[in-house]
C-alpha cells in the first residue's frame, strides 16, 4: 500500500517534466523525419557523390552514442559558430542543443526505415504514376508514400519510442526531462525509493507507448483492405 | 582546451579488451532474438488466439519502458529472489548473463515489430503458390516468404543492431566491462572523460561500420532477384528531382 | 532553469562590472550538490560557493545544474569556470584541471557493513585482509580513486570493481543479503535511508552499520585558465573556514562537523 | 473423385458463389467459362482451400467434409493433391524459373535435387523456355512467366490441376503449343479443371464445359451440346457475343 | 507524329531490340503482334522512356533527340503525352477503381475534382465497371483490374495510347466490348499502338500491323496484306499456327 502511495506521489512529481520530454521529442521527431526523408531520397538518387555523402552521414550518425552526440553538439557547435560565423550561441537555451542532437541522431535510422519501405513498393506503381502524367515527385507523394508509410510505421514507432527514452542524453547537459527528473528525485532521496520512482517513470512511458501502439494499429487496420499481404 | 593524446592512446589500448564483451552481448542478443522476433511477428500477423495479446503486451511493455527500469528488475531483484531459492550461488553468476537477458528481451520487442512490418511487404500470392505446390506453410515461409521479407527487414535489423551496440554500454550498470565502461574507468583517475569518449566513439564507428557492411552484403544477396532500380533502367527515381537526369552512356 | 546565461566572461575582473563566473554543479549528489524544490542549486558545495560569491564582489556567480560528465567536460573546455560535485584531489586530475590550494569541505566517507561482520570488514585494511567483496563503485565517483589509491600503496589489495551509478537501496540490500560485504558510502546517505524512521531501507536498521573511515578533503574544480580566480577563491575560503561558517554549513547539510574528521587518520 | 456440393462464398456481404456443385471424375478435363467477375477464380480458390468458403462440402482424396469444418490435416491432404496455375502467375520472386519448378518437387515431394532438375528441365522444354531457366521472374516477359507457372504445376503431376486462364498472356502461336501440352496431359489421364477464355480449348479438348454467371452454374454438359445447342438464354447470349469477336 | 528510329535495347548483354524503326501518324491504330518474349513489352516501355534504350532516336510532341540524350524536360514531355495500359495492370494499390482514374486527371491534368469524377465514371461505364468503382485493386478480379487499367488510360485522352495486351484477362464477351471501346476511340481519332494477341482486332480495327520476332520488325503493312498475303516465311508460320488454334 505504501508503495502505491509512493508511486502516485512520484507520478505527481514526474509528470510536470513531461512537457520537456514531449517538446524535445516531438520537435526532434518532426525535424528528424524531414531530414531522414531527405537523406533517404539522397541515398536513392542517381548522383554517386550525393549517395556517398548521405551514406557516410548515416553510417557515422548511426554509430554515434547519444552521449557523444550531445557533447559534439553542445561543445562543438558553439565553437564552429564562433570560428566561422563569429556568432556566440553559447547562451542558447540548452534545450535547442538537445533538439539538434536528437534530430541528427533520429534522422539516420529514419532514413534507413524510409529507404527500405520505399524499396518495398513495387516498381510498377511509380511507372503507372509516370504514365498518367504525374511527375516523379507527385507519384512519390500520392502513390508511393501512402503505401510505404504503412510499411514504415512499425519501424518508425520503434525509433520514436527509442527517442522518447533518450532521457540520458537530455540530462547530460542538464535539461531536466522525465528521466532526469527521476534521477534527481532518487538522488534527493539519498538514493532511496529508486524502485518506486522508476516504476512511476516506466508507467508513464508505458502509457505513451501504448498510445503509440494504438494509433499504429488503427492506421494499419484502415489500410488492411488495400493490400494483399501474407496476413489473413 | 587541448586533448591529452597520451591518455587517449592508453585508453585505446585498454578499452580494446571491451570489444569482445560488447560483441558478445550484441551477438547473443541478436542470435536469440532474431528467431523469436520472427515467431512473435508471425503470432501477431496471423492473430494467434491468446498468444497475440500476450505478444502485444510484451512488446509494448518492454519497448515502452526505460532499459534502466528493466535492469533494475533483472540485475537487482532477480538475483535476490534466486538467493532465496538456491542460496548464495545466485550471487556468483557472471553479470554478463544478466546483460544478455536484458538486451535479448529488448531486441525481441524491437525485432518483432521489424519482422511484422517486413513480412507484410510480401505478397499473399507467394504463400498461396507455395501451398499449391504442396509445401507446408512452414516450409513456404522459410524458403519463400522470409527471404523476400528480409530485403525490407535487413536495413531495420541493422538499425536495431547498431542501437544495440551503442546501448550495450548500459551493461556497465551491471558492472559488465564493455568498451565504454573500461574507458570511463580509465578516465576516473584524471577526469579526462572527453578523451575517453572520443576513443570510445572511434571504436563504435569501427564496430558499427563493420556491422553495416555485413548487413549491406546480406541485403544485396537477398535482393539479387529484383530488377535493380538503377543501372539497368538508368533512370533516376529520386522523387524530388522534377528534372530527370541524363541517361547513362554505355 | 533550462538556459545557461548569455554573457561570456572576459578575462579581467573589475569591481564595478563584476565578472560572471559559471559554476557547474551536478544535480544528483544529494546532499552535496543537488537541485532543491525551487529548482535552485543547493547542497553543501553549492552553499560554500555562495558564501565565496559574497566574499568576492568582483565576481558574480551563476549556477548551472547539469550531469557529472558535463561538469567535468564543461570545466575542462572552459564552458564553465568552476565545477563542484564532491571532488577529491588526485595528482592526475591536477594535470587536467586547476585545483586550488585550499580545500572547501570534508567528506565523511565510510563503509556500510553488516552489523555482525563489522569487525571483519569495517575498514580498508580489514576488508582487504578478509577478502571482503566491495560493492562496485562508479568510476566518475571520487570514492573510486580513494580505493584505487589505497591499492597502489598497500598490500593486500581490495578487490575493486566498477559499475555505473546504480541504485543505493539495492546496494544496501545486497550487503544485508551477503551479495557484497561492504558498500563505500557517505554518512548522510546511510542516515537518510536506514536510520531515519521512514527511510527507504529502514527495515535494514538492525542488520547494517555505518563505519566511518575518515574525512576526505573536497575541492572545487577550476578551469586551467582561471588562475586569478582560483587565487581569489583561496583567500576567500580561508576566511570562511576560519570564521566557522563552513562547519556550520557542514552541520546543516551533513548533520555533523566533518572538519573534525580530519583529526583522525583515514583507515 | 472430386465432388463439390453447394459451395458458397461471399466477400463482405457480397455473394460471389451462390451454391456451386461440381462433380469431377478421374481423367475429366473440365472447362469453366463465364464472364469476367463471375467468380471463376473465386471458385478455384475456394475449392483448393486458398479462400475460406462460407458453406458447402468437398469430397476428395479421402477427405469428405464440410468446407468450414476442414481440419489442418484435411486441408493439407487437399493441397497436396492439387496443382494450381494462377491467373497472375504468382511465381516465387526469389527463385529462378528452374528453381520455381524444383522447389515443390524437392521440398514437398522429396524428390532428389538432380532428379528434380531433370523433371523441371523437361517441363520447361515442354513450354519452350529452356533458355530462360536461370532468369528470375522479374526478368521474364508476361508470357514467359505464365508458361513457368504452367510448367511448375504440371511437373508436380498431381491428381487434379486447376488452371486459371493459363493462356491469357500468350500469343496464338504459343497458345497452340500450350494447349497441346495440356492435351497430352489429358490423354495421359491427368484430371484438369480449366478456367479459360479459349473457346477452342473448351470445345476441342475438354469433355465437359461449365458455364458460370452471377455466382451460379448456368449450364454444363458436353462441349458439343453447350456450344451448338445451349438450353439457357444466358449461355446463348454469351456464345453469340463470342462468335462476333473471333 | 511519333517516329522511332533504330531503337536498340539489351538486358545484361542480351540484345532484345535490335534496331526498330516505327512511324506512327496521327489517327493511326497500329497492332503489334509477335511471339511471346519477342520484345513487344520492351518496345513499348523503351518508347515511353520507362526503360532506358541503348540506342535510337525519337521524334514526338516537339521532342527530337537520341534516346540516350533525352533530358529531364524532354522525358517529361514524352510521358505527359502518352497513355499506357500495362500488361500486368499496375493499378495504384492504395486507390479505389475510381480514384485510380481520377488521380492522373486531377494531379497531372489539373481537372477539377468533380469533373474528374464525371470523366472517370464515364470511363468506368464504358468498360462496364460502374458497380465496382469503390473497390480496391486487391478486391477486383483479373479482368476487372485490366478494365480499370484501360479506363485509366483512355480517360486521360492523351496523344497516343500504348496498350500492352489489353484484353488478355477478359472473356470473349468482354473482349468484344473493350474492342468496341477501342474502335470508338480509333474512330474519334485517337492514335493507338496496341500489342495484342487478338487477331480479330489486328485485322478489323487497326490500319497497320507490325509483326515482331527476335528483336526485329519482320514485316509490317496493312492488315489485309499481312494476314492474307504475308511476304515473310516467319510471318506465314506464325499465322498458320494461329489459324490452327482458333
Ligand atoms: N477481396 C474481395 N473483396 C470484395 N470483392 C471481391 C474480392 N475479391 C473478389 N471480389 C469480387 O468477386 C467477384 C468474382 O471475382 P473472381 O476473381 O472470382 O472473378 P473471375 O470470374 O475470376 O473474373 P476474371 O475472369 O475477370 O478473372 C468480382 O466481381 C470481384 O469484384
Ligand atoms: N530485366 C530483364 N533481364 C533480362 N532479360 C529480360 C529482362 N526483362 C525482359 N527480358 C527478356 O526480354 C525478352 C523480351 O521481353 P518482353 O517482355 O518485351 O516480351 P514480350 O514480347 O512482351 O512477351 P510477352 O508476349 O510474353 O509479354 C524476354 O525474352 C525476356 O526474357
Ligand atoms: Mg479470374
Ligand atoms: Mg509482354
Amino acid at each position: 500500500m505504501d508503495n502505491i502511495k509512493l508511486i502516485i506521489n512520484f507520478l505527481g512529481q514526474l509528470l510536470p517534466a513531461i512537457n520537456i520530454t514531449l517538446i524535445v521529442s516531438l520537435s526532434s521527431i518532426v525535424l528528424g523525419s524531414l531530414l531522414g526523408l531527405l537523406l533517404a531520397a539522397t541515398r536513392l538518387s542517381e548522383s554517386i557523390v550525393l549517395r556517398l555523402l548521405a551514406g557516410v552521414y548515416v553510417s557515422v550518425i548511426r554509430a554515434t552514442p547519444a552521449i557523444i552526440m550531445i557533447f559534439v553538439v553542445y561543445y562543438g557547435m558553439p565553437m564552429v559558430f564562433n570560428g566561422w560565423f563569429h556568432t556566440n550561441i553559447d547562451g542558447w537555451n540548452r534545450m535547442y542543443f538537445v533538439i539538434i542532437a536528437l534530430t541528427v541522431l533520429f534522422s539516420a535510422p529514419v532514413s534507413e526505415i524510409m529507404r527500405s519501405a520505399y524499396e518495398s513498393i513495387a516498381k510498377g506503381q511509380m511507372e503507372a504514376g509516370l504514365m498518367v502524367g504525374m511527375t516523379p515527385f507527385q507519384t512519390f507523394y500520392r502513390i508511393i508514400l501512402p503505401q510505404a508509410f504503412v510499411v514504415a510505421l512499425p519501424n518508425f514507432a520503434n525509433s520514436v519510442v527509442n527517442l522518447l527514452k533518450e532521457g540520458a542524453l537530455t540530462f547530460t547537459i542538464g535539461v531536466v526531462d522525465m528521466v532526469a527528473k527521476a534521477q534527481m528525485i532518487v538522488a534527493n532521496n539519498s538514493g532511496g525509493f529508486a524502485w518506486q520512482t522508476y516504476c512511476a517513470l516506466a508507467l508513464i512511458y508505458w502509457v505513451i507507448s501504448l498510445a503509440i501502439d494504438k494509433g499504429l494499429s488503427l492506421v494499419e487496420k484502415s489500410y488492411q483492405a488495400k493490400r494483399k499481404t501474407i496476413a489473413v | 582546451m587541448s586533448l591529452n593524446t597520451d591518455f587517449m592512446v592508453k585508453v585505446a589500448q585498454t578499452a580494446i579488451q571491451g570489444v569482445p564483451v560488447t560483441l558478445q552481448i550484441v551477438l547473443v542478443a541478436l542470435l536469440i532474438s532474431l528467431p523469436i522476433g520472427v515467431l512473435f511477428a508471425l503470432i501477431r500477423i496471423y492473430r494467434v488466439k491468446g498468444l497475440q495479446r500476450l505478444v502485444q503486451f510484451y512488446v509494448s511493455l518492454v519497448r515502452g519502458t526505460p532499459i534502466i527500469a528493466q535492469i533494475l528488475i533483472v540485475y537487482s531483484a532477480f538475483p535476490s529472489l534466486l538467493n532465496m531459492i538456491i542460496g548464495k550461488a545466485a550471487f556468483s553468476i557472471n553479470p554478463i548473463y544478466y546483460a544478455y537477458i536484458v538486451f535479448t528481451f529488448n531486441s525481441i520487442a524491437t525485432l518483432t515489430e521489424v519482422f511484422r512490418s517486413a513480412l507484410q511487404t510480401v505478397d499473399k500470392g507467394q504463400m498461396e503458390a507455395g501451398l499449391m505446390v504442396g509445401m507446408q506453410p512452414r516450409q513456404t515461409f522459410w524458403r519463400i516468404i522470409l527471404p523476400q521479407a528480409l530485403i525490407s527487414a535487413l536495413p531495420n535489423i541493422a538499425n536495431a543492431t547498431l542501437y544495440l551496440i551503442k546501448n550495450s554500454s548500459l551493461a556497465f550498470i551491471m558492472s559488465v566491462k564493455d568498451i565504454t565502461a573500461i574507458a570511463k574507468t580509465e578516465a576516473a583517475f584524471n577526469y579526462n572523460f572527453l578523451e575517453a569518449y572520443l576513443v570510445v566513439w572511434v571504436y563504435y564507428l569501427i564496430i558499427c561500420y563493420g556491422a553495416e557492411i555485413i548487413f549491406y552484403l546480406f541485403e544485396r544477396y537477398f535482393s539479387k532477384y529484383r530488377r535493380p532500380i538503377k543501372n539497368r533502367t538508368g533512370f533516376n527515381w529520386f522523387p524530388f528531382s522534377i528534372k530527370q537526369p541524363k541517361l547513362e552512356q554505355k | 532553469n533550462l538556459g545557461s546565461n548569455k554573457s561570456a566572461s572576459s578575462d579581467k575582473a573589475s569591481a564595478d562590472k563584476p565578472k560572471v563566473i559559471k559554476v557547474a554543479y551536478a544535480t544528483t549528489n544529494f546532499p552535496i550538490t543537488y537541485q532543491n524544490d525551487k529548482k535552485q542549486g543547493d547542497g553543501y558545495d553549492v552553499a560554500i560557493m555562495r558564501e565565496i560569491d559574497k566574499q568576492l564582489p568582483q565576481y558574480k556567480f551563476e549556477y548551472v545544474g547539469t550531469s557529472d560528465d558535463d561538469v567535468l567536460i564543461g570545466v575542462k573546455s572552459g564552458k564553465y569556470q568552476v565545477g563542484v560535485k564532491n571532488i577529491f584531489y588526485t595528482d592526475d586530475r591536477a594535470k587536467t584541471y586547476l585545483f586550488p590550494k585550499n580545500y572547501f569541505g570534508v567528506s565523511d566517507s565510510g563503509f556500510v557493513v553488516r552489523t555482525k561482520d563489522k569487525d571483519k570488514y569495517g575498514g580498508l585494511a580489514k576488508l582487504a585482509q578478509n577478502k571482503g567483496k566491495l560493492v562496485p563503485i562508479a568510476p566518475q565517483n571520487g570514492q573510486y580513486a580513494v580505493i584505487a589509491d589505497y591499492n597502489k600503496k598497500n598490500s593486500p589489495k581490495i578487490d575493486l570493481g566498477s559499475a555505473d551509478t546504480f541504485v543505493v537501496s539495492d546496494a544496501l540490500k545486497w550487503v544485508s543479503e551477503g551479495r557484497y560485504d561492504a558498500f563505500f558510502a557517505i554518512r548522510p546517505m546511510f542516515e537518510a535511508n536506514v536510520e531515519k524512521k521512514d527511510g527507504a531501507n529502514a527495515d535494514l536498521k538492525d542488520k547494517l552499520t555505518y563505519v566511518t573511515l575518515g574525512g576526505i578533503k573536497t575541492y572545487p574544480l577550476f578551469n586551467k585558465d582561471q588562475k586569478e580566480f582560483a587565487a581569489a577563491y583561496d583567500k576567500a575560503i580561508k576566511k570562511i573556514i576560519d570564521s566557522g561558517k563552513a562547519s556550520e554549513l557542514s552541520e546543516k547539510y551533513f548533520g555533523q562537523d566533518n572538519f573534525k574528521l580530519l583529526n583522525h587518520p583515514f583507515k | 473423385m472430386l465432388t463439390i456440393e453447394g459451395l458458397k462464398k461471399s466477400y463482405a456481404g457480397n455473394d460471389i458463389l451462390k451454391g456451386i456443385s461440381i462433380n469431377v471424375n478421374k481423367g475429366d478435363v473440365i472447362s469453366i467459362i463465364g464472364p469476367s467477375g463471375s467468380g471463376k477464380t473465386t471458385l478455384l480458390r475456394t475449392i483448393t482451400t486458398l479462400e475460406e468458403a462460407n458453406g458447402g462440402r468437398i469430397t476428395f482424396a479421402g477427405v469428405d467434409n464440410d468446407f468450414q469444418k476442414l481440419n489442418g490435416k484435411e486441408i493439407n491432404t487437399i493441397r497436396r493433391n492439387v496443382g494450381f496455375v494462377f491467373q497472375n502467375y504468382n511465381l516465387f520472386n526469389n527463385k529462378t524459373a528452374l528453381q520455381n519448378i524444383t522447389e515443390g518437387l524437392i521440398v514437398a515431394r522429396r524428390v532428389k535435387k538432380n532428379e528434380a532438375e531433370n523433371i523441371a528441365l523437361k517441363a520447361l522444354e515442354r513450354v519452350g523456355l529452356t533458355d530462360r531457366k536461370d532468369h528470375y521472374p522479374s526478368q521474364l516477359s508476361g508470357g514467359q512467366q505464365q508458361r513457368v507457372g504452367i510448367a511448375r504445376a504440371i511437373a508436380l503431376n498431381p491428381e487434379v490441376i486447376f488452371f486459371d486462364e493459363p493462356t491469357s498472356a500468350l500469343d496464338p502461336e504459343l497458345v497452340g503449343e500450350v494447349l497441346k501440352v495440356m492435351k497430352d496431359l489429358a490423354n495421359s489421364g491427368t484430371t484438369m479443371v480449366v478456367v479459360t477464355h479459349q473457346m477452342s480449348f473448351a470445345r476441342d479438348v475438354s469433355n465437359r464445359v461449365i458455364f458460370m454467371a452471377d455466382g451460379y452454374i448456368v449450364e454444363q454438359g458436353e462441349p458439343r451440346k453447350i456450344f451448338e445447342n445451349p438450353s439457357e438464354e444466358r449461355t446463348k447470349k454469351f456464345l453469340t457475343d463470342i462468335l462476333a469477336n473471333v
